[in-house]
């Protein structure tokens, strides 16, 4: 490899234009958590990575009239300590904040954990559950797309070759609202989720639910987004029936695998149990604090 | 908090039962201390190995010509570069394996027995290039029908890893071949007549899987061939006079001709007793002259080097309603992996060690498939054996509606009585180790929903053996401590101590260190448990006769009799009134030892017998989730019968890693194959190890009540007991969380949810 | 004369079945030497692959430890450790 | 693989080194710079054995290319000790046999320093979860966390991180 190999674009413009211009294979590195590792097994052997980095628009947390625009390349960790995010999207930041170790969290990014395209990424689900949008430059300009319509199976994204994606915008919310997102590993850390299911939704003054998403991770080639489980919540106090819908309408949207973290019928069941879950929690945090 | 009832100070004793800082932690916390991957050599290559992606393959040839002629490799071996060896027994640890088997793990000869199994290696100038001359190497492979579990590798119709393999220690010899490469019987009395008697008779198949024994620093080493034919050995290892022998053995060369160095060691528990890597380093190094460092990636580890067997247990006890254990029954079926050699003869006499039984017989087969060849982990083969026999007596002890501890003290054995493997116990505290469990505040806390509490016990016999240290005393009254048992637990710690004790010194003027092969004579490895026993037996021995020594000197320097002088609190008293004498300090007749014979020193050899058995009581408080299976370990603690502690903190040490490793074993460790016997999850992220976040503080209880008299300080191994109850505790814990019996292990979420369903 | 017990059926591959054996012996290493001359194979088989336990303890390698008149012999299985 | 220049401060000092743009900054820490401290336990951020902190933020150093590295600081366990004073956190791993066989250590210092900066008083729970990404399989982590809290106290009682 005697051309430059590995380049540190300081623009998105020039990231885009590296990428454009590159003959041989490319693999694009924000925190290099799953791409150190695929180099380290040879599983690939990019001709040019680009490092994205030292691009101040896909670093940190902007807040927009209520929304939130964060940087693909930002650490979770960064996002864990961003008090007003953490209190406006509990359910994402855990999501984010669970990825990985300490160390990796110093590093993982939201872009990586979505465009690395694992079924069983942690903060894909949460980000579906929240509504959040894509922005993606490329060599066609800028576009945006929801989260759901970026994976496209393991290991493969909806990109274009030479596209970059630039941020994620969780959009700004009504009051009374609240999200969670559970998983189940065997330990308590350090592993991939065998099952991940977050809910997102809003209630009225009473307590109804008045809008409601559910996503799933790792019960299907892609996360998951579940309309049908969603609309069993709307209407409801979250009381007993309501929940049990919804799980029947999770566990009939799974298509999990057997594989040697996880079992189809454990994750089918699981994934039920833990959606009940996390929409209690996100009733809990909706009815008390709900959007400051 | 740990409950250390050490009698160390009710005898006088200053150092030994004291906590000192160990002589040589600084460099650790400092990251100064040098592993074996931190070896570092001018002109050093970096070697890198081809390994089989088949499970079981002939293999019909090998080219390494393109390899030989990438520019920047510098050398290139297969089992065609070491000599052709014999089957003579090599002492390894716990694993008795034979010379060409090793020599055939080291480099495959003819055939690959797993996937992962070495077939070729290389020595380039980086790693980026051995890589490439790796892939450059081809091997055409005749693909054979491989088997991993060890029932299906007992059928007759098994695939054969070994057309030569005879099942030994069956009469009349059998004539056909089988994977089934030894049968083992211990038996008692007439077990037929047992049974006959119980009034209560309960069985069980109990069956655990592969586990590795998971040390976080990988198989490292640096070779250099000298052009005399004199080489040198960098390596990480549980005992480099044995890694000499190994690689003097495979390359057909002399003892005298290796020099092994010991660097520091990042775990082994057995693991690190064989050799993978020295004898392929030293056959490049021998190749090109340079030195060779070569590292095995995590993925290699578990790919490659030996983990435990997967086993089976059955087990049939006859009781008395009085609960009296009149009968017992067990055979065990291990997995060896690609050579003979599991632990099967160890766990069958560990198996029923604890309990007084009169008719008992142990029944165990070992057996090859195609997984790496198993190594020693830590009490090799009791913890397999008694996750069974521990479950057992747990489920019997629901039956007759007794406290389970109670049951286990019913059937003890106490000193004088007989073990079930022959021999009898001398000083032994189990009862009084049952009993603490029982009087501990654990034991009788209240428990919440889907809780539970599961206790079990553990043996293990601890051994001797040879070993070698030297004393010496420097010009400032200062000593060093010489051994060649590499210090994996704080070793260095406890022989500093016993040395102190014995010349009377404070710790601070002691200093410990690991000699290579040629600075120290020769000792057994580091394992069984064995080196504060056997190697701190030489070092009291070597300190005794520098004591003996000073005295002589300081008769001749009073001009009395040598029976007329005391040597107390580090000094040397005359008890002839008639001489007014000041005392003379080892700081005293240090400074002046050349005008009483020249340097003070001492060095011991010797084979020390008389090691005493550990027994460990553990109990276990677990809440299992019933939605989702998932198992959380609320509370542990760990009594074990220790002799007498040397240094207490690492006795816990031991006792604290024993039961996490345990608790791993029993709720989420497991190898998983695919259907072409590929290993799927080699790696620290789907090999799934406790972490810090999984378990509680693990609280600990020395029983110090029965000292071993053949240790000049009453010690006993303590290393390996603590992982032998963990798995039947857990186990029994969840059966009292759940009301449901988890006879396979591990106990993970999908395996128990699967079970509280009814499914199980 | 020492008791020569053994639980193990290694040994009754070369001793036939007798589990108890009268031996004359004063040392470990008069004891395998009596039992070779006895049982031909059967003291190299002690010798490589067996410890032998001397009224409760167990010796490795010993061949000079001293044997009583009426001191209880077993014969075990080598043991290693891990 | 091409090799760069590399310009960082390293435990305080400036060094400038030739990186390869797909040798990891744990590599080249080990075989550019001779810093062998920081270990290789399994080379895929599941062990936290090459543990170090780039500007300020504990990452693993296998995690990372030599590259990026450039113009940053990174502190590793041979700059935990202060001209020759051992930082508290040695001090206790030592007095409190946090420690057997030593591979994980260096991982586990400059993990709980990595803690300690940003909390000085952390909970028994909180050592475990921050400590969760680095491995040990001697200890079983009691002594370990033990440490750690027992360091946290005497550094509160000396006024704060040092």
């Amino acid at each position: 490899m005697s051309e430059q190999d590995y380049v540190e674009p300081a623009t998105v413009g020039a990231a885009v234009a590296a990428l454009a211009a590159a003959r041989g294979s490319t693999r694009l590195l924000a925190g290099g958590t799953d791409v150190l590792v695929q180099l380290r097994s040879g599983r690939v052997r990019p001709d040019l990575i680009v490092n994205l980095r030292r691009i101040p628009e896909l670093a940190g947390v902007r807040s927009e009239d209520g929304a939130f625009v964060i940087g693909a390349a930002t650490p979770c960790a960064v996002l864990g300590e961003h008090a007003a995010l953490a209190r406006a999207w509990p359910g994402v930041i855990e999501a984010a904040t669970l990825i990985g170790s300490k160390q990796v969290q110093g590093r993982a990014s939201l872009g990586g954990n979505l465009c690395n395209g694992s079924p069983a990424a942690d903060s894909v689900p949460a980000l579906i559950a929240a509504g959040a949008v894509a922005l993606i430059d490329g060599p066609a300009g800028r576009r945006e797309c929801p989260i759901e319509a970026v994976p496209a199976g393991p290991g493969r994204t909806t990109l274009a070759p030479a596209e970059i994606l630039v941020a994620i915008r969780l959009p700004a919310r009504p009051v009374r609202s609240g999200d969670a997102y559970l998983r189940l590993i065997p330990r308590t850390e350090m592993d991939i989720a065998v099952v991940g299911a977050a809910v997102n939704l809003t209630v009225d003054a009473a307590g109804v639910v008045t809008a409601a998403r559910v996503a799933l991770g790792a019960v299907a080639p892609t996360a998951l987004r579940v309309d049908a489980a969603g609309a069993a919540l709307v209407g409801s106090t979250l009381d007993a029936a309501a929940i049990e819908r919804m799980q029947a309408a999770v566990r009939a949207a799974c298509r999990p695998i057997d594989d040697k973290r996880g079992t189809i019928a454990y994750r089918t069941q699981v994934a039920g149990v833990l959606a009940g879950r996390a929409a209690r929690i996100a009733h809990q945090r909706a009815t008390q604090g709900g959007q400051a | 908090m740990n409950d250390a009832t050490h009698a160390a100070n009710a005898t006088g004793l200053k150092v030994v039962g004291q906590r000192p800082i160990r002589p040589d932690g600084a460099d650790k916390v400092t990251g100064r201390a040098v592993f074996g991957a931190d070896v570092h050599l001018p002109g050093m290559l970096i070697g890198r190995v081809k390994r089989s992606p088949h499970a079981h393959a002939r293999i019909l040839r090998i080219d390494t010509s393109a390899a030989r002629a990438l520019p920047g490799v510098k050398a290139v071996v297969t089992s065609d570069d070491f000599p052709r060896v014999g089957s003579e027994a090599l002492e390894q640890g716990e694993g008795s394996a034979t010379l060409v088997d090793v020599a055939d793990n080291c480099l495959a000869r003819g055939k690959v027995l797993y996937a992962g199994h070495a077939v070729a290696a290389v020595a380039a100038v980086s790693s980026e290039i051995a890589e490439r001359a790796l892939d450059l190497i081809t091997v055409e492979y005749e693909v054979l029908p491989h088997v991993i579990d060890v029932e299906a590798a007992m059928a007759p119709d098994a695939p054969l890893l070994n057309e030569r393999l005879f099942t030994a220690g069956v009469t009349p010899r059998p004539t056909t071949p089988s994977n089934i490469a030894q049968k083992t019987v211990v038996a008692r009395g007439d077990v037929a007549k047992g049974f006959a008697a119980a009034e209560v008779v309960h069985e069980g198949r109990y069956v655990t899987v592969p586990v590795h024994q998971g040390y976080i620093e990988p198989h490292a080493c640096v070779a250099w061939a000298g052009a005399d034919g004199q080489h040198q050995i960098w390596c990480s290892s549980q005992g480099h006079f044995a890694v000499r022998a190994m690689c003097a053995k495979v390359l057909g060369l002399e003892l005298r001709d290796i020099r092994v160095y010991p660097a520091e060691i990042g775990g082994g528990f057995g693991g690190k007793t064989t050799v993978y890597l020295e004898p392929v380093a030293l056959a490049l190094s021998r190749q090109c002259g340079r030195p060779v460092r070569m590292v095995m990636s995590r993925e290699e580890v578990f790919l490659a080097s030996g983990p435990t067997s997967g086993g089976v247990v059955e087990v049939r006890l006859g009781a008395m309603k009085d609960g009296t254990i009149v009968a017992a029954e067990v055979t065990l079926k291990f997995q060896a992996g690609a050579f003979p050699g599991s632990p099967v003869g160890a766990g069958s006499m560990a198996a029923l060690a604890c309990y007084a039984i009169e008719h008992a017989v142990v029944t165990g087969y070992d057996v090859v498939c195609n997984r790496p060849k198993v190594a020693a982990y830590r009490a090799p083969g009791a913890p397999i054996a008694a996750f069974g026999v521990e479950s057992a007596i747990d489920e019997l002890a629901v039956i007759l509606g007794m406290d389970p501890i109670d049951l286990r003290i019913r059937n003890a054995v106490k000193p004088g009585m007989k073990a079930v493997y022959g021999a009898s116990f001398r000083e032994i505290a189990f009862v009084e180790t049952l009993q603490a469990i029982q009087a501990h505040p654990q034991y009788r806390a209240p428990l919440g929903p889907n809780q539970g509490r599961g206790v079990a016990a553990g043996f293990w016999f601890n051994i001797g053996g040879e070993s070698s240290a030297a004393v010496h005393v420097d010009e400032d009254g200062g000593a060093t401590v010489i051994t060649s048992n590499p210090d994996i637990g704080g070793s260095r710690a406890s022989m500093a101590m016993m040395a102190a004790e014995t010349l009377g010194l404070p710790i601070e003027r002691v200093r410990a260190t690991i000699a290579d092969t040629t600075a120290i004579g020769f000792s057994a490895l580091t394992g069984g448990s064995r080196v504060t026993f056997a190697t701190g037996m030489a070092v009291v021995q070597a300190a005794q006769r520098v004591v003996q020594d000073l005295k002589r000197r300081a008769a001749l320097t009073w001009e009395c009799e040598a029976d007329q002088v005391e040597w107390r609190d580090g000094a040397a008293y005359c008890t002839d009134a008639s001489k007014e004498v000041a005392p003379l300090s080892l700081r005293d007749l240090a400074s002046r030892s050349a005008r009483t014979g020249g340097p003070i020193s001492a060095e011991v050899s010797l084979n020390a017998q008389g090691a005493g058995p550990g027994f460990g009581v553990h109990v276990c408080d677990v809440e299992v989730d019933p939605e989702t299976g998932r198992t959380t370990v609320l509370r542990y603690t760990a009594a074990q019968d220790v002799g007498r502690a040397i240094h207490p903190a690492y006795v816990e040490g031991q006792l604290q890693g024993g039961v996490a490793q345990g608790i791993g074993w029993a709720l989420n460790e497991e190898y998983v194959y695919d259907a072409k016997g590929v290993l799927q999850n080699p790696g620290f992220l789907d090999y799934r190890m406790p972490v810090a976040s999984d378990l509680p503080m693990i609280d600990t209880i020395l029983i110090e009540s029965a000292p071993n008299p053949r240790h000049p300080y009453g010690a006993k191994g303590v290393g390996e007991v603590p992982i032998v109850p963990p798995l039947a505790a857990v186990a029994n814990a969840v059966q009292r969380a759940t009301g449901v019996r988890m006879r396979a292990l591990p106990i993970s979420p999908p395996r128990l949810l699967a079970a509280l369903d009814g499914e199980g | 004369m020492a008791r020569l017990l053994s639980a193990v059926d290694e040994v009754r591959a070369f001793t036939g079945t007798a589990d108890v054996i009268d031996v004359q012996a004063r040392t470990v290493g008069g004891l395998i030497a009596e039992l070779e001359r006895r049982f031909p194979g059967l003291g190299a088989h002690v010798q490589q692959r067996m410890a032998i336990a001397i009224d409760g303890e167990i010796h490795q390698d010993a061949l000079a430890e001293p044997i009583g008149p009426d001191s209880e012999v077993v014969l075990i299985p080598r043991i290693g450790g891990g | 693989m091409s090799r760069v220049r590399i310009e960082a401060v390293v435990n305080g000092e400036p060094v400038e080194f030739l990186g390869g743009t797909r040798q990891s900054l744990l590599d080249a820490l080990r075989d550019e710079l001779q810093l062998t401290g920081t270990k290789e336990g399994c080379g895929t951020g599941d062990c936290g054995a090459c543990s170090v902190i780039v500007d300020g933020r504990l990452v693993c150093s296998c995690l990372m290319l030599a590259p990026e590295a450039d113009g940053r600081t990174v502190e590793t366990i041979e700059g935990l000790a202060k001209n020759g004073v051992m930082h508290p956190l040695q001090q206790q791993f030592l007095e409190q046999a946090a420690l057997q066989c030593g591979f994980c250590t260096p991982g586990f210092l400059v993990a709980a320093k990595a803690l300690l900066d940003r909390n000085p008083d952390p909970t028994e729970s909180e050592v475990r979860y921050w400590l969760a990404g680095n491995l040990c399989r001697c200890t079983g982590y009691d002594k370990i966390v033990r440490a750690v809290m027992d360091a946290a106290a005497q550094m509160r009682a000396a006024g704060g991180a040092r």
